[in-house]
């Protein structure tokens, strides 16, 4: 009788290696995969369901939650496409105010990707200072937007307020000291021989098929792609700013952790910039009572880039006061299953991990 | 552990000295709450310096965080994973939505009361729950243990045919064996 | 722009019958609508031909009231950096759809979805296993017709309010022994 | 050999590892820009795994796995001279007890993987199967430098070799220098910190065969675990660092040894096995061929 060589392994859902709350079912032989299947639906919550009970506004609270490592992003996709919609104009300011969100929401995200980086390759000191460092960012947020993870403060018709007294010299203070520590960071981990080593040649994601496959972001400038929704359809005030999209052609997680070490420091470059050029005005406009706040019959999708890569939201309005559709496309909900089940093949147990975060998992957007 | 201070026998009260000096948090994030749990763990909150740290399995934890909402097919992830962990074991209810359901009331997949389906030792409220607040509920449970009534498992194994019944009128597909200990 | 969309617009009508169309200048957007047999010619021949390699999204609306279905693909030519949304409508009480995930992989991942959500059957879909719900019974949540707080309500038991509305803050202020601050006094009732 | 002596061998070399352990994880803390937890932490979390109550049932094996690493731990450590001529802490030993001692260090590994091969948790398995094969790694340098001071020095008997250092007054690590560094090397494999820390990966393997152990069983792996870092630490001192006339001088001589693995740990990813396995089969074992040349032609 012939025996069944390959044997079935979970990743998950309880699972140290794990990004968030999701499976991934592996047929593993010796140490290689042969087979891999992402089942999802831990955290399906039916937002998208929810906010046809909700008006206009109050589903405008359930649009952080959909991912939950990088909230704003969301926000500003909804956002848009609610004034999309309704054709209303936001003063100068407030965009400008959004971009310097957008790119704080970049900065501790991708922290955060420090962090899952390292730790999924065992380096557990880089996840503790990154982690660190990126409660300086939040306590940013906490003083313009009152949260520390869900700060419901990009909505329809412009931001919430302006910024408090003496805010843009708190954000020039910690990006000096972001700065000083990415020099850290380079030492621990990017200049790490035994980095290098587990990432290069791991993870490879074939550069021919990336744009048929639906791949955005990092990986897609990972593999040789100059695309970045800031530059090819620009949103806000991102035109006006001069920020460069840098590319890898090695196309495994090598490539995009270098991507990724550049991106940050764009960033920084780019709250700079805000910060010395942003205007004087209002902050928002004034919108109907959201009690009677009717939109007349139509659709609009609204992108925006978040660190995953590119995110959209689709609304679509009946003439009612309650939105008829909203739905969300996250880049996870590419990259986690279609391209993570062919990526998967042939690689070793021990990267799984490491792929997942270098790919950008991210389970909530997914689900919904 | 099961009866109060009064009662407590001397090895009871060393040994919860010990169990609440020594929380090891099982590492499974069940929702939005677990983005906290990394800032609750590093540096600035530095929670191992209470004696929490993270367990890889369920063998090896004491507490079980649900951070956050629980839909229903986690749920029945969970219901698996606590009968697996070892006794004395807590659970922490974590952000408002383990407590009445919060933001997502009349969701068709998340529950909405937590301890119907699983004994709560420690309530966290919030959305999320800082992590002063996180903090704040360790220490909250570790008081409790030290007391000596944090006998969250004892409710479990006692009224376990409430619990049952809860859960399957949920979880529809139930395939689980008995519980043994 | 407005020639270069107007020229979208054209080609297209001149291979396929154009049922009708919009253009959004100043959003870089066309939209076309299709019967719902021309959809899967009408993706290759704008993916293969035109340079709308970039599926960005896939969508479906329940326009009950219709009783139809609305089913969207949300195209991106990196090239032209053009937007086309392809709109077609299905039958809502029997809802079919050609199965396209050989055109682009990932609207396998929709369909499964799609199938779950709203009941819309794609028929030679791929692995079309449970995606998100779990052994559910009972409609396609996604459709209108599904009441999700009276599915709530039967099955999952919430936790009874206080039974005297008394306000949250005046009880935490005597537990804590302060006074409610002025400007939260205003709004306690 | 009384009793009295190995009960109070053992006891210190528990308490020694123990405390190892938490100031390991104290000075990891600090470089983390940590506070860390007390140095006493791993006491605490040991009989608190000792009072959970235990109720995992995978049959005999599962639990004898666990046993025989203790006893590894301690056959091993009664081998060891903890001090230099001192009765109170006497210590079986015979011609070519060293070589007993190669035996017996592995034989706690193997009695791991008789346990987690039981545990039908393919976590465990795999981890095992890792375990196993970094072993075949790090064993062989490791080896390569005890077979060379045996040939330099003529004796196989571990009392013998500190006994020659005692009266001659060099240390073997000025010696024979090349054993001395294959010794070390490998003894970062033997400690399983990063970046070999393969067996027990916590984000690949979920702690690996230790997946399914739970309460006591993890207990008496943690305090064997910490008993045999104990016996690797004081056997390097024995051999290499002359010995220790008192207490004092061996926790130093320990201590110092013991940083080796822990700050190599701290800034170090996780190695992939057969990397792990290239790393011992590369330096350690050139180290180790030129010990023994050292040792056999001058």
């Amino acid at each position: 009788m012939k025996r069944e060589k390959a044997t079935t392994l979970y990743i998950g859902p309880q699972h140290p290696g794990i990004t968030g709350n999701m499976m991934v079912r592996l047929k593993v032989e010796g140490d290689t995969i042969v087979g891999a299947r992402t089942e999802v639906g831990y955290l399906h919550r039916a937002f998208e369901k929810l906010v046809e009970r909700r008006n206009w506004v109050q589903s405008f609270t359930m649009m952080c939650r959909f991912c939950v490592p990088e909230p704003d992003p969301v926000e500003e996709s909804y956002a848009r496409a609610v004034e999309m919609l309704d054709n209303i104009e936001i003063p100068e300011r407030a965009k400008w105010i959004r971009v310097l969100v957008l790119e704080l929401a970049r900065i501790s995200s991708l922290l955060l990707w420090h962090a899952g980086q390292g730790h999924s390759l065992g380096l557990y000191t880089m996840g503790q200072w990154s982690v660190g460092d990126r409660n300086y960012i939040l306590d940013l947020f906490e003083d313009l937007t009152g949260a520390r993870i869900y700060h419901m403060f990009i909505w329809p018709g412009g931001v919430r307020r302006d910024f408090p007294k003496g805010f843009e010299d708190k954000v020039l203070k910690t990006m000096d000291y972001l700065e000083k520590r990415l020099e850290d960071y380079d030492n621990l981990l990017f200049e790490n021989s035994i980095f290098q080593k587990r990432t290069q040649g791991v993870g490879y994601v074939n550069p021919e098929k990336v744009i048929e496959h639906g791949v955005v972001g990092p990986v897609l400038r990972g593999s040789g792609i100059k695309s970045d929704i800031r530059i090819d359809d620009p949103y806000e005030v991102y035109d006006k700013l001069k920020f460069e999209v840098p590319t890898q052609t090695g196309s495994d997680i090598w490539a995009r952790a270098l991507v990724r070490r550049v991106e940050i420091r764009q960033s920084i470059r780019i709250i700079r910039q805000v910060i010395e050029k942003i205007p004087k005005g209002d902050v928002y406009t004034k919108v109907p009572n959201p009690q009677k706040w009717k939109i007349a019959r139509g659709d609009a999708f609204a992108r925006t880039e978040s660190v995953r890569g590119e995110v959209g939201m689709y609304v679509a309005s009946d003439g009612g006061a309650k939105p008829r559709r909203v739905h969300f496309r996250g880049a996870a909900y590419v990259h986690a299953v279609t391209l993570l089940e062919e990526v998967l093949i042939g690689q070793n147990i021990a990267d799984v991990s490491a792929i997942m975060n270098s790919l950008g998992t991210c389970p909530p957007e997914i689900e919904r | 552990m099961y009866n109060d201070k009064n009662k407590q026998k001397i090895v009871d009260i060393i040994k919860n000295a010990a169990r609440k000096h020594s929380l090891w948090v099982l590492a499974y994030g069940t929702g939005c709450g677990a983005i906290e749990v990394p800032a609750t763990m590093t540096s600035r909150y530095d929670a191992e310096r209470l004696g929490v740290r993270g367990a890889a399995t369920p063998r090896q934890a004491d507490v079980l965080l649900i951070t956050g909402y629980l839909t229903v097919k986690t749920l029945k992830r969970v219901i698996r994973v606590y009968e697996q962990m070892q006794d004395p074991k807590y659970v922490i209810g974590f952000g408002s939505c383990t407590i009445n359901g919060g933001m997502y009331f009349d969701s068709y997949n998340t529950i909405n009361q937590l301890d119907l389906y699983l004994p709560v030792d420690v309530y966290i409220s919030g959305c999320m729950p800082r992590p002063e607040a996180v903090l704040e509920g360790f220490g909250k449970l570790q008081e409790l243990i030290g007391k000596g009534i944090a006998n969250g498992a004892q409710q479990y194994k006692e009224n376990l045919d409430f619990y049952r019944e809860n859960q399957k009128k949920v979880i529809k597909n139930w395939d689980f064996q008995d519980y043994n200990w | 722009m407005e020639t270069l969309l107007e020229k979208i617009k054209d080609r297209v009508n001149a291979n396929f019958d154009l049922k009708d169309y919009k253009i959004y200048t100043d959003l870089k957007r066309v939209d076309l609508f299709f019967n719902k047999e021309h959809i899967p010619s009408v993706l290759l021949y704008l993916k293969e031909q035109m340079g709308f390699r970039h599926l960005m999204h896939m969508s479906v609306v329940d326009w009950i009231e219709e009783g139809e279905f609305e089913i969207i693909f949300f195209l991106w030519a990196p090239k032209e950096k053009v937007k086309i949304f392809v709109k077609t409508r299905i039958d809502r009480d029997n809802p079919v759809m050609e199965n396209m995930d050989n055109i682009w992989p990932q609207l396998n991942t929709y369909e499964r979805e799609f199938k779950e959500m709203y009941g819309i059957e794609f028929p030679g879909l791929v692995a079309p296993e449970e995606f998100i719900l779990e052994s559910w019974s009972g409609p396609p949540p996604m459709r209108r017709d599904f009441e999700t707080d009276k599915y709530a309500k039967d099955n999952f038991a919430t936790r009874p309010g206080r039974e005297d509305a008394q306000d949250v803050r005046e009880t935490i202020a005597k537990r804590s022994g302060e006074d409610i601050p002025d400007f939260a006094k205003k709004y306690s009732r | 050999m009384n009793i009295l002596g190995a009960v109070t061998t053992f006891l210190l070399a528990f308490a020694v590892g123990m405390t190892y352990g938490g100031l390991r994880r104290k000075i990891v803390a600090r470089v983390q820009n940590r506070y860390g937890p007390p140095f006493y932490q791993n006491f605490i979390d040991a009989f608190k795994l000792y009072s959970k109550s235990t109720a995992i049932h995978h049959g005999a094996m599962h639990f004898l796995g666990p046993a025989f690493i203790m006893v590894s731990s301690v056959v091993s450590l009664m081998f060891i001279p903890v001090l230099t001529n001192n009765q109170w802490f006497p210590n079986l030993n015979f011609q070519g007890d060293l070589i007993f001692l190669i035996y017996i260090m592995v034989f706690g590994p193997l009695g791991m993987a008789l346990g987690a091969g039981q545990t039908g948790n393919p976590n465990s398995a795999i981890g095992v199967t890792r375990g196993l094969s970094q072993m075949v790694g790090f064993e062989i340098p490791w080896v390569m430098a005890l077979i060379a001071l045996m040939v330099q020095y003529k004796t196989t008997s571990i009392t013998g070799l500190l006994d020659i250092q005692v009266q001659s007054g060099h240390w073997f690590m000025f010696e024979n220098p090349f054993a001395f560094s294959a010794a070390i090397l490998a003894s970062l494999g033997m400690f399983r910190y990063s970046p070999f820390d393969i067996v027990g990966a916590p984000t690949e393997l979920a702690s690996g065969p230790m997946s399914e152990n739970g309460g006591k069983f993890l207990f008496v792996m943690m305090s064997s675990g910490s008993v045999f870092a104990f016996v690797k630490l004081t056997l390097i001192v024995d051999l290499f660092m002359g010995g220790a006339s008192n207490l004092i001088i061996l926790v130093i001589k320990t201590f110092l040894l013991y940083m080796i693995p822990v700050t190599y740990g701290i800034v170090s990813p996780r190695y992939r096995t057969e990397q792990s396995i290239t790393y011992f089969w590369g330096w350690p074992l050139f180290f180790g061929l030129i010990a023994i040349i050292y040792a056999v032609f001058f």
